[in-house]
């Protein structure tokens, strides 16, 4: 066991055992199932005799979780062994990650499944901290609506959410993040070609680099009309600089010596830039690739809040927001969320296979 | 003093005299109040604002006020400065729509976030349909100007009187070259910048006072800004922390408010809520006829 | 015969954050065409330099230098010349395969010869079998023998290279060495060799240059009369040990230091 | 000087383009009023002096924006309400409270993720998700939540910086911590030395690039992020109430003028980060390219 | 006398994308303490594997692997060996004089005594006067030499070295043998000593383990009787040429492609 894991354990099973105790003391018919999980909690502490699978922390999260859930609405005012009972239902959930991945690091790649298991545990506690805390301390569902109203939401409005998505992710988003990007590499490649260019756009790029949304969103609409050109236009700004940067910075990144070696071959500019600087700079172009898979969708998301036809996220978010549709706009910021998660991943995942070379993807095996 | 705060709906501007030109002359002071006024935005909904505890009372339509309440937020009107609606749709006379009748295939411009009740209240007691299917009209999100008007990008926009109008007025259209499509005039006007506040805060009577108190203030500041315009505006761009604001303009906005606002009433006229609640409903915005969503408990104690 | 290479009163001085370092002070070389030299010297006296500023990699700050009567630059841009360089400078993201035909591609050979000649010095280095390896999975003297086949694998009329053989063992030494004259002798080439090894120096070279360091200057040439044939077993032959034994007083000459160390 | 010229060059340019552009962009509105004023046949270098002096032009031309600027900055008092330059200030410092926090939490992040391969599992991925999330939806909430406990003025505007500022800093230092070879981390595990000396002498020099090139994204995502945190506090003043008040009125030069100094800000920003990187890079004995 | 090195039926297979590479095949070697062990064979044989699994920066496949008794990974904690690299890896942010203080800042030598033992390395492989140089400002024989120091710093008890002199001319090569020598011979350390010259392993080792490629495995283990005190003209005795002979057929034997070459 390591240093955290103990620490994690003792800490998980002794909150357990303080709370079980308060629990019983105070006059509460219900919450059997809170009570059980408290109890075994309490009982999770002869790990420190007897070792105890990591399994058996997977199953007290998952009572814990389901104890909780289900307790809610039973108590009037909000106990304070119910609020134990979540941290201590969150710390044997984050334990099981921990074992989880040490038992995983050494065959990591033959274990995608379980390696995907991760971060499923840890969304699913954030969602089940927040469904709890949200619904237990009586957040005004205006301010954040808990996981489940905006669940259900999701399910209602699936047509209204799949336009929104087809008009601002398919139409604004994509469009724009490819001409962003490809014309921020492109000037990067221009830039880095001329000296000339180098000292005179540099500045300028970087003067565009952060014209705030929300200035060129407005004019951008006036010079591209309120549909999707408009924002794909303000992608294409906001992308365009990252790229620039990240790959002036990723051309420089190859090493004196193979720059030297294309000397030697008098290989023309193309050649040096096709074959060495532009896989040398992989990497920080992936980096771009994947802050702008991100910035894109919050650039056309914010760029609808400034005229649109009648759909798209942005707008949703937006009228959701002056309606109090709340769970609505939460419903919207999980489909973005989803969606640009995936964005990220895909692009993630090709990073891979083309920079499978440098040390970052190979794990620093030389 | 009693300490308030105060969320506007909107921008330090005109449409909010009263209230400025109360906290400037010191007529809440007068009251022993502590009045904290806050500026609004296109970001922000004073709705969410109350809801989430950073406002006691705040200015805002009664349309959004109603839609809210229905959300799970109890607001209820303690006044109603604003007797008549603004709110008008123009059209240019070269887009030759003369009539309600000319709208269909036409591309109209909306405010959203809260401002588009009364535009489909309109078009829904107009049979008119706006969700893009043939025989109707599209709409668009209008950005808070009227841009899209000179680029040709909507058909007819809307406008508020006291600013929007102005502004085209400005570019040089004047009534002989617009179609104008007023909400009152035609009836179809909704309640527009009222007072809300949480229902649970009504039941304290030193709130209930101070609200009064409050009111009476505010009402004065109204009366005031009625009676010396060119003071009002001054004060309102003094007011205005981003310095956006033009003494030109807030001087043609306090004159155009002045016809909403009556200075001597702050009472709900009972006709038009229940007029405005029978187009929310129609128009299914909200769902139930609300209950208690008024009461004359403060402008009964003027 | 013609000067492939000729160097007048070269000098080529670093600057640095701490000071100048003189690298190469003073040089007079010619080079003609096809002769082996090889280049030795206590590390650190400018052999890697003289090399780089052949290959028009440095510019030397005082003196001139031609390559085949022009300037290093025009060389360059006329492929004048194959280089291996004293670490082996693979790419990372192309396979052994693919780094030797880096070459090939930049100067526009086809498909099929591309093929051929990376398979020829592939073989010729004894790689086979490693072909679609990355670079980081081969051992250090696989990695310096496959820069070797990089730099064979098109035809420069001039050789640099630059302790190619330092990380290999005794036999497979030996046999380069026999693969390299035969290939010398072959094709006509000029060579340009650093080495640390004097019987490897002597064994090769038609001319030698001693150099010596602080400034790096060259202390000695020495010119070979061993026939152009040379078995393994010549390094055995009183010649053989004559010249060497030259090589060694010239080299322990250039050394400051082993009377107060050793 | 020859940092000089090519700046120059290439302004003139954009100068040259965008009054050009000027014309052709306000000629309709130009032509509409010219009609109804009843002119006709108006020549042509009188009708490009027309379309550069409109009052609400599509595209307001440079002396307009430039003549604003001055007006806004240099002919008034730095703290009146109405100066450029007191809005640019309080941009400016949340912006910069912003990059601080967001740069620390984002390499903090970064170092986390590095050396727990748990929270490289789980951490990312949401991390990723938070910045899908359109921060002008959270904005309100986040300044109504920290509004109703009493924390107001730059902090809550610097923490939506700070949020979209530091997932530049994480991907880019994830990146960067990882990026030394296995040769130079087998050395420093065969002194034995702990994730913490490994990462001070080792990750840590290795990262600078990635770490620099992520600060000059990061330092003008910081700075939208100000902005856009400001339309939902629009109390406290800054070139976003600005932005959206010029906009509401109508006043495109104005607009103009406040996006002008905003990337006037931005730019003197993403400078001072690429000098502070020449510097280290100087420090750190880099060869000259 | 107690085994400092001890492998029992090691071996070591990589796995690559294009198939399973065995580097290390039953290994069986006991090092006892105070031996100069030598490792020769040809380029890719698994001699660095073989360094980089006592270091424990390789994890055997089968087999075991002790190190002072102890497991690899627990000696490495006691910091129980110096390693020197076949590449020179020196950090290029760091100043030569710092690269050579960076074991002993992370072992938490004070600033003075850094200081000293820098120096005093630094005189050793006489790269005085490069203090303040960055690597890439150092000749490709200096870097090495500066790896060297930096392994020379720091007292292990067990030095691991992988081809330290390959970039080193002869002379210096000499040089620095006899340092080594006179080193192991006051310290009484055990080293680890990978080469590809012959006569350098015979001249420093008391035993010399000749390996042989796909798969690796030791074929040959040669103990010398040379006497502990060795003169560098020890090298003309006929005991020494007779295991250097002996080494000779080991390495030739392990080279299965010579006869189609040659
Ligand atoms: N990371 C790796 N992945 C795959 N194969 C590897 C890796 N490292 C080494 N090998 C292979 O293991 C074998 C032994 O390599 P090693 O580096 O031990 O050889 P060596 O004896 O040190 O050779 P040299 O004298 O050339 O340095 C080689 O065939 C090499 O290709
Ligand atoms: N880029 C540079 N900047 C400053 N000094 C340099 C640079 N390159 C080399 N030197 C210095 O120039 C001198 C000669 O270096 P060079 O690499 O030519 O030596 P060498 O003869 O090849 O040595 P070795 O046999 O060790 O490879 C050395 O003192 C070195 O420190
Ligand atoms: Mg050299
Ligand atoms: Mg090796």
């Amino acid at each position: 066991m390591s240093q955290l894991q103990f620490f994690l354990a003792l800490v998980a099973g002794g909150l357990s055992a303080a709370a079980f105790a308060l629990s019983v003391v105070t006059p509460f018919e219900q919450g059997l199932l809170l009570k059980a999980f408290l109890a075994l909690g309490f009982m999770s502490l002869i790990r420190f005799f007897l070792p105890l699978g990591l399994w058996a922390d997977a199953a007290l999260a998952l009572l814990g979780a389901v104890a909780l859930l289900t307790t809610i609405g039973a108590f009037g005012p909000t106990p304070a062994f119910f609020w134990m009972a979540l941290v201590g239902a969150w710390l044997f959930s984050w334990l099981f990650v921990e074992r989880l991945s040490k038992a995983l690091a050494p065959r990591l790649s033959d274990n995608a499944g379980l390696g995907l298991l991760i971060p499923m545990v840890f969304g699913m506690a954030l969602l089940v901290i927040w469904e709890v805390v949200t619904r237990g301390a009586n957040v005004p569902p205006v301010l954040l609506p808990a996981p489940s109203m905006i669940g259900a939401q999701l399910a209602n409005s699936a047509p209204i959410l799949w336009a929104d998505f087809v008009q601002t992710f398919i139409k604004s988003v994509l469009p724009g993040y490819a001409i962003g990007c490809l014309s921020g590499l492109v000037v990067a490649i221009l830039v880095d070609r001329s000296p000339f260019l180098k000292a005179g756009l540099l500045p300028i790029g970087n003067f565009m680099s952060a014209l705030p949304i929300i200035g060129i969103a407005p004019i951008m609409v006036m010079w591209f009309g309120f549909d999707w050109q408009s924002k794909a236009a303000v992608v294409v700004a906001m992308t365009f600089f990252p790229m620039l940067v990240n790959t002036v910075a990723g051309l420089n990144a190859s090493s004196a010596i193979e720059r030297d070696l294309m000397a030697t071959y008098a290989a023309d500019y193309w050649q040096t830039l096709m074959k060495l600087r532009l896989p040398a700079a992989g990497p920080f172009i992936f980096n771009a690739l994947k802050i702008n898979s991100t910035l894109a969708l919050i650039g056309a998301i914010v760029a609808e809040f400034f005229g649109t036809p009648i759909v798209g996220m942005g707008f949703r978010i937006s009228t959701g927001v002056g309606r109090l549709a709340i769970d609505l706009v939460w419903a919207e910021i999980a489909v973005a969320a989803v969606a640009g998660s995936a964005f990220y991943g895909v692009i993630a995942l090709i990073e891979r296979g083309v920079t499978f070379w440098h040390p970052s993807v190979r794990g620093g095996r030389a | 003093a009693d300490a308030l705060t105060l969320q506007l709906k909107w921008v330090t501007q005109a449409q909010f005299a009263g209230y400025l030109v109360a906290e400037s002359k010191g007529f809440y002071d007068a009251e022993n109040l502590d009045i904290t006024i806050l500026p609004g935005g296109p970001n922000i909904a004073p709705e969410q604002v109350i809801a989430g505890g950073g406002a006691d009372i705040i200015v805002t339509w009664m349309a959004a006020g109603m839609a809210a309440r229905e959300s799970g937020v109890p607001l209820v009107n303690i006044a109603q400065p604003f007797k008549k609606s603004g709110l008008m749709m123009i059209c240019p006379a070269e887009k030759e729509i003369k009539t309600v009748a000319d709208f269909p295939g036409h591309t109209l411009g909306v405010w959203f976030f809260g401002n588009e009740y009364p535009f489909f209240a309109w078009m829904n007691k107009e049979g008119i349909a706006t969700d893009g299917s043939a025989g109707g009209v599209t709409v668009l999100q209008q950005s808070f100007d009227i841009q899209p008007m000179i680029q040709g990008q909507a058909d007819c926009i809307s406008v508020m009187t006291y600013n929007e109008y102005g502004q085209a007025l400005d570019a040089g259209y004047g009534p002989d070259n617009l179609t104008i499509f007023n909400y009152t005039d035609m009836g179809n006007d909704l309640l527009e910048d009222g007072l809300y506040v949480l229902e649970d805060s009504l039941k304290d009577p030193a709130k209930v006072d101070a609200f009064t108190r409050f009111v009476r203030a505010s009402m004065k500041g109204w009366a005031y800004a009625a009676e010396n315009p060119e003071e009002a505006a001054q004060i309102v761009v003094d007011m205005d922390d981003t310095g956006a604001a033009t003494l030109e303009h807030q001087l043609y906005m306090t004159g155009e408010v002045a016809k909403l606002v009556d200075p001597a009433d702050a009472k709900l006229d009972p006709a038009t809520y229940e007029r405005t609640v029978k187009a929310l409903l129609d128009q299914k915005i909200i769902k139930a006829e609300p209950v208690g969503a008024f009461t004359s408990v403060v402008t009964d104690g003027l | 015969m013609t000067a492939v290479v000729s160097a007048q009163n070269l000098g080529l001085t670093f600057k640095t954050n701490d000071g100048d370092v003189v690298a190469l002070s003073d040089v007079n070389l010619t080079i003609d065409k096809g002769e082996f030299v090889s280049f030795i010297g206590p590390s650190g006296c400018g052999k890697t330099t003289f090399l780089r500023t052949i290959a028009d990699l440095e510019q030397p700050t005082s003196g001139t230098l031609t390559i085949n009567g022009q300037s290093p630059e025009n060389a360059r841009k006329d492929r004048a010349y194959g280089y291996v360089f004293q670490a082996p400078a693979l790419y990372p993201w192309r396979t052994i395969e693919k780094n030797i035909a880096l070459p090939l591609e930049i100067m526009g050979h086809s498909k099929s010869q591309q093929a051929e000649r990376v398979k020829r010095t592939m073989d010729l280095v004894n790689l086979s079998g490693f072909e679609k390896k990355y670079p980081w999975q081969l051992s250090g003297g696989m990695q310096q023998r496959a820069s070797i086949a990089r730099a064979l694998a098109f035809d420069a009329d001039l050789l640099l290279m630059d302790e190619p053989f330092g990380a290999l063992d005794e036999i497979v030494r030996d046999h380069l060495n026999s693969e390299l004259l035969k290939l010398w002798d072959r094709t006509k080439k000029t060579i340009c060799f650093v080495t640390h090894s004097i019987p490897e120096a002597v064994f090769l070279s038609t001319k030698i240059v001693v150099m010596s360091p602080r400034p790096g200057r060259v202390t000695d040439i020495i010119e070979s009369n061993l026939p152009r044939e040379r078995p393994l077993d010549i390094r055995e032959t009183p010649e053989f040990l004559a010249i060497a034994a030259r090589v060694r007083d010239g080299l322990r000459a250039g050394h400051s230091y082993d009377e107060d160390h050793i | 000087m020859n940092r000089v010229l090519p700046i120059l060059t290439v302004l003139l340019a954009i100068v040259v383009i965008w009054y050009v552009a000027a014309i052709g962009m306000n000629a309709n509105w130009q032509n509409t009023l010219n009609t109804r004023a009843a002119l006709t046949n108006v020549p042509f270098t009188d009708f490009a002096q027309q379309t550069w002096a409109q009052d609400r032009p599509v595209l307001p031309a440079p002396h307009q924006v430039i003549g604003e600027i001055w007006n806004a900055t240099v002919a008034l008092e730095i703290t009146s309400k109405r100066s450029l330059a007191y809005h640019g200030w309080i941009t400016l410092s949340s912006t910069l409270l912003g990059f601080v926090l967001g740069t620390a939490l984002g390499v903090l992040l970064a170092i986390i993720i590095v050396h727990n391969e748990a929270s490289n599992r789980s951490l990312m991925p949401w991390i990723i998700a938070s910045q899908t999330i359109p921060i002008l939806a959270i904005a309100p909430m986040v300044v109504v939540g920290l509004g109703a406990v009493g924390i107001t003025g730059t902090v809550p505007r610097a923490l939506i910086s700070m949020y979209l500022s530091f997932f530049p800093v994480v991907v880019g230092m994830v990146k960067g911590l990882r990026s030394p070879e296995g040769i130079q981390l087998d050395l420093m595990r065969t002194y034995d030395a702990s994730p913490w000396q490994t990462f001070w002498k080792l990750r840590w020099p290795a990262a600078m690039p990635m770490l620099f090139a992520s600060m000059k994204v990061g330092i003008a995502i910081s700075l939208i992020g100000a902005v856009v945190s400001e339309l939902s506090n629009a109390a406290g003043g800054g070139l976003g109430v600005r932005l959206l008040t010029g906009s509401y009125n109508g006043q495109t030069i104005q607009i103009w003028a406040a996006l002008f100094i905003a990337a006037a800000l931005a730019a003197v920003l993403v400078m001072v980060v690429g000098f502070a990187e020449t510097a280290v890079n100087r420090r750190m004995g880099a060869r000259p390219a």
